[in-house]
């Protein structure tokens, strides 16, 4: 068989060039390495398998399926893995678990409060193993791991509903990453592919806002949430599992379509699961477009 | 607590004097540590030291009932287990990776080459068979305990002598050694194993028989185990850092030349022993 | 050793059917398998291996982890219904760990391990049918699903068995054939053609040795041909999966895409 | 001199009695007052010295296993970077920490820069049965590094303890002997480590095999021998 498959077979699937680990990209003299590639006698090599990107000079190669790399910015979403001292330790997909000081996060009793050596002693009763958390990335430590921040009243610990995980090169980058759905559900994207889908709060109920109850930003309980509302739920979440299994990048615009999609067609909820489902789904978004 | 990885000064100096070709106990990089074969008063025990590397072996033989699936051959187990103190890098009870690979290695290299003739193990076809138990002790580790195990199990086959017995009928008689001579096995061939260090840099060329410093800062081994006929038995490279084909063919080569070398010590040295030991012949 | 089937007939043809230097049938599959990073599942013949690679992720046991690189675990499990003869082998089974060993280390050379200090990649190699080449099957699975989890790697690795039936060699046995007659695998790379790993265990003149290694190096490089084929095309389809909505979805997503 | 083994009485005797390593006071109440034998005995192996005033006492022996001792000098190798300090490996059975700042000219805005698997030469500050050794690489009143810090290039031979205190001996016939062939670095750490330097490789592979082969716990060859040796040697 051939081993040097024909060059305009690396032009497929519209236009971007793939390539596999170990395949020499062009020479390191008139380019410069970027992620996904390494020198070696003066040519530049692919490390991943994925696109090849070209900015000016620098070559990047960017693998299609990979663990989350972050940036400072990144809104994500986490859970705790452990408690250790004045900080947790956090799962956001990356290489490494985050890291969650205690001095990054917002303590009950007003923004500007501080920080106690008795909050030291009873860091489980704001985030415990276990606990689902929305967050930003702050900045990385020598080592590569991110240090997450919660101080914004958006972010902190999350109730009343479910996580959907998908490849973090699905979520792609949004105006905002907290999305309403039309339907009572409220999404949260994280770009490390944690998704969170939960029931709406009212505006009111917003932090900051009237209704809001400072007190239950670290709770554990979950509000009431009726039946209507739980459907909606697990229907949003059957249609990011249906779309991320066909490879299909989440935005607001598409979720939307994709949940009047269903809407439409009348489907219940456990139909999405079906792979015909699943595939008319996709045939019907990409055809409104 | 194991002991911490070589320092970097230490690392630094080992790559730069091998790029020299330069070794740290003045060997030549395709030279071996000579092996000192010590045997015990018994047939088939024999200590062997490649400096200051040892190990023990010892072989003994029991008459059992053959294996229902082989009722023609003898049975020959291996018994090695690294104890901590050969070096506090072995831990017992978990086997080490570094273990795992000498065990298996000794297995095929003694055991899986057909070294032994094992239907000349067999006394009564189906009801009688000789079983040899090697057993290894690894006394201390100061680099290479590969070839030095399997060195000492091989000279310590090569050593043994089975009591000779006599069948008639289905009567099995044992003679004690005072009455008649025992029988040496029946060996095939002798393979030997060699090893051989690759280092990070691609020019330094690879040596043989590391040395403890030396296999901890090298990038990969390749032992190979041959006979002085010039017959493979076992060629291993498990991952480690990539060579050329020619590379590996010509590392070959080199063990070739080293075999013979080694074959004609061992056959020396049990020689030498033989001609001091005095066995009653009736 | 004689044995009762003939391995060669005088036609060249072998037990199966096949000429000398002829392989198997490869089938790869790399789809998604639960919640693995990466996956693959590599049939040789009726040789099948299942590789499920997860990582680089935060180590399970802290005392595992490298400050400066990553560490790589690799464990091996045979199904027991893999063997014609259903036997179940324990876990400390030394030549499972000795299989399992002879990945890790054939990998850790080729996995950039220096970009994921402290991090752990676990690899997990499950045996689903076995007919001989089980190491190159395992070896070549690994690598895919390694590819498919987007780890970054120096270069390909693809290995082959070959061995030889009196003078004539032969490629990519089965297991009546490793049985029978001496066997050698080989993992080569194929963009420098060198070779990361080399295993025989069984009785060979030198000379031989030699020319089955050479071709098996040749071997090595078909089958990367048709795993680089098969990444291409898992690649492909994904990527033109994401575009296929992103590209109708109007002018904001384009965007944002280009962005990212 | 003389040859004790654990157990033994030693006949130790001054007003103003100091003992060494190797020897132990037995309280009085547990020798009874039958055997008026005195109540210092030895713990160890070894020969028995004293000073020549009979008021300090101790054995001597050889051992490769090091205990710190305050004071002494030792070659470690960084293994873990801790907080503001550092871990370091002596070869005694816990490893020591060495602080940050207890270098010359450190603050905490210049720290050391030491890798993982660095060496280095310091001092060993604390040494308590209860508590892991410390380190320092300076002298705490003056400050100054005094010699002691990061050991770059060259090499580390390891040997018995006894071959170190020879070693520091000025009257030892090897380094002078050596230093007479080759121009030679060298720091001579008690914890059976001896940090090594010359301008070629083959010198410092020439000069760590002639310590090896003085240990007396190894060859032991005596300055006539090692001459020899050398001689054999591409120095």
């Amino acid at each position: 068989m051939d081993i040097d498959l024909d060059g305009d077979e690396d032009f497929d699937s519209g236009g971007s060039k793939l390539t596999c680990p170990g395949e020499p990209l062009t020479s390191a003299q008139d380019y410069m390495r970027g992620h996904g590639t390494y020198v070696e006698n003066e040519e530049v090599i692919a490390s991943v398998a994925g696109t090849i990107e070209r900015v000016n000079k620098l070559v990047t190669v960017r693998a299609v399926r990979t663990r989350y790399n972050a940036e400072v910015g990144d809104l994500v979403v986490g859970r705790i893995t452990e408690v250790q001292p004045r900080r947790w330790k956090v799962d956001a997909n990356s290489r490494q678990d985050a890291v969650l000081m205690l001095s990054s996060v917002n303590l009950p009793g007003g923004v500007q409060r501080r920080k106690l050596e008795s909050d030291e002693l009873q860091m489980r009763t704001f985030f415990e193993e276990g606990d689902l958390l929305v967050a930003e990335v702050q900045a990385f430590f020598g080592d590569g791991s991110m240090s997450l921040h919660t101080r914004s009243l958006r972010y902190g610990k999350l109730r009343n509903g479910q996580l959907v995980v998908v490849p973090p090169i699905l979520v792609c980058r949004l105006k905002s990453h907290f999305i309403t759905l039309p339907c009572g559900v409220d999404l949260i994207l994280g770009l490390n592919g944690y998704i969170w889908v939960s029931k709406h709060v009212k505006q009111s109920d917003r932090e900051g806002e009237e209704g809001f109850d400072a007190e239950a930003v670290y709770s554990n309980q979950n509000d009431a949430i009726d039946d209507f509302t739980r459907i909606a739920i697990s229907h949003v979440t059957n249609i990011i599992r249906a779309l991320a299994t066909r490879f299909i990048p989440l935005s607001d615009t598409i979720l939307l379509k994709a949940y009047e999609w269903i809407v439409e067609q009348g489907s219940d909820v456990k139909d999405l699961l079906q792979e015909d489902i699943g595939d008319a789904l996709v045939a019907g978004i990409t055809a409104i477009g | 607590m194991r002991p911490p990885s070589p320092s970097i000064p230490e690392k630094e100096f080992v790559y730069e004097a091998l790029k020299q070709s330069l070794r740290l106990d003045g060997r030549q990089p395709l030279e071996l540590r000579s092996p000192r074969l010590t045997y015990g008063s018994e047939l088939g025990y024999v200590e062997c030291a490649l400096g200051k590397t040892r190990v023990i072996a010892n072989v003994d033989a029991k008459m059992v009932k053959p294996l229902p699936e082989r009722p023609f051959e003898g049975l020959l187990t291996i018994h090695s287990e690294i104890s901590p103190m050969a070096s506090s890098e072995y831990e017992l009870g978990r086997p080490s990776e570094e273990e795992i690979t000498i065990t298996r290695m000794l297995d095929k290299v003694l055991r899986r080459s057909d070294a032994i003739d094992k239907e000349s193990l067999c006394i009564l076809a189906g009801q009688r068979v000789w079983h040899l138990r090697l057993t290894l002790h690894f006394l201390s580790d100061a680099g290479n305990m590969l070839d030095c195990a399997c060195l000492a199990g091989i000279v310590a086959l090569k050593h043994f002598r089975r009591p000779e017995v006599e069948v008639i009928g289905d009567e099995v008689t044992v003679h004690s050694p005072s009455e008649r001579a025992p029988v040496p096995l029946a060996i095939h061939h002798t393979p030997f194993c060699l090893t051989f260090a690759f280092f990070p840099d691609e020019t330094t060329q690879p040596v043989l028989d590391p040395t403890l410093l030396e296999q901890r800062l090298s990038a990969g081994l390749m032992s190979v185990a041959l006979n002085a006929q010039r017959e493979l038995c076992v060629v291993q490279k498990m991952g480690g850092v990539p060579l050329v084909a020619d590379g590996v063919l010509s590392v070959i080569n080199i063990a070739v030349t080293k075999v013979k070398e080694l074959d004609a010590l061992v056959e020396d040295s049990l020689r030498e022993d033989w001609k001091g030991r005095h066995v009653e012949v009736r | 050793m004689s044995s009762r089937i003939e391995i060669l007939n005088e036609g060249g043809f072998r037990s199966d059917g096949r000429r000398q230097y002829e392989l198997r049938d490869i089938t790869i599959d790399m789809s998604q398998q639960g919640t693995a990073d990466g996956s693959a599942i590599i049939t040789h013949g009726l040789t099948q291996v299942l590789v499920s690679v997860f990582g680089p992720r935060e180590a399970k046991m802290r005392s595992q982890t490298l400050y400066d690189r990553a560490n790589i675990n690799v464990e091996v499990s045979i199904a027991s219904f893999s063997t014609g003869e259903r036997r179940k082998r324990s876990r400390g089974d030394k030549r499972i760990l000795e299989m399992a060993a002879t990945i890790k280390s054939t990998f850790e050379p080729v996995v950039q391990t220096n970009l994921y200090p402290r991090s752990q990649i676990d690899i997990f190699v499950q045996v689903l049918q076995q007919d001989g080449g089980l190491l190159q099957a395992c070896i070549n699975a690994t690598m895919l699903a390694l590819a498919s989890a987007g780890i970054s790697l120096l270069d390909f690795v693809s290995a082959v068995t070959g061995g030889v039936h009196s003078t004539s060699p032969m490629l990519d046995l089965t297991a009546l054939e490793e049985n029978d007659i001496p066997h050698v695998t080989v993992a080569v790379m194929p963009r420098t053609g060198k070779v990361t790993l080399i295993t025989m265990e069984t009785r060979l003149h030198v000379d031989r040795f030699e020319e089955i290694f050479k071709l098996a190096c040749e071997a090595g490089k078909v089958i990367h041909g048709e795993m680089r084929a098969a990444i291409r095309l898992r690649t492909g389809m994904l990527i033109s999966a994401m575009q296929s909505v992103s590209q109708n979805a109007g002018e904001k997503e384009d965007e944002q895409m280009y962005e990212y | 001199m003389s040859i004790v083994v654990p157990g033994e009485h030693v006949p130790a005797q001054h007003v103003n009695l100091k003992l060494g390593p190797g020897l132990i006071q037995l309280s009085q109440g547990s020798t009874s007052s039958a055997t008026p034998k005195s109540s210092i005995i030895s713990t160890r192996a070894g020969s028995l010295y004293h000073s020549a005033n009979g008021s300090k006492w101790w054995v001597e022996s050889n051992a490769r296993r090091y205990v710190p001792a305050p004071q002494e000098s030792v070659i470690g190798i960084v293994t873990q970077k801790a907080g503001e300090g550092f871990r370091v490996d002596i070869g005694s059975a816990h490893p020591a920490s060495l602080d940050g700042l207890a270098f010359e000219g450190a603050s905490k805005r210049n720290r050391p820069n030491l890798k993982i698997g660095s060496l280095v030469y310091a001092r060993v500050s604390l040494a308590h049965k209860d508590m892991e050794p410390e380190l320092e690489c300076f002298d705490a009143q003056t400050r100054k590094a005094e010699g002691f810090g990061e050991l770059k290039s060259g090499f580390m031979v390891r040997c018995s303890l006894g071959m170190c205190r020879k070693l520091l001996d000025p009257n030892h016939f090897l380094l002078p002997l050596l230093g007479a062939k080759v121009s030679l670095e060298v720091a001579v750490g008690m914890n059976g480590r001896v940090w090594i330097n010359s301008k070629e490789t083959r010198h410092t592979i020439a000069i760590s095999r002639c310590i090896e082969a003085a240990d007396p716990d190894g060859k032991g060859m005596e300055e006539g021998e090692i001459k020899k040796f050398l001689g054999t040697l591409d120095a």
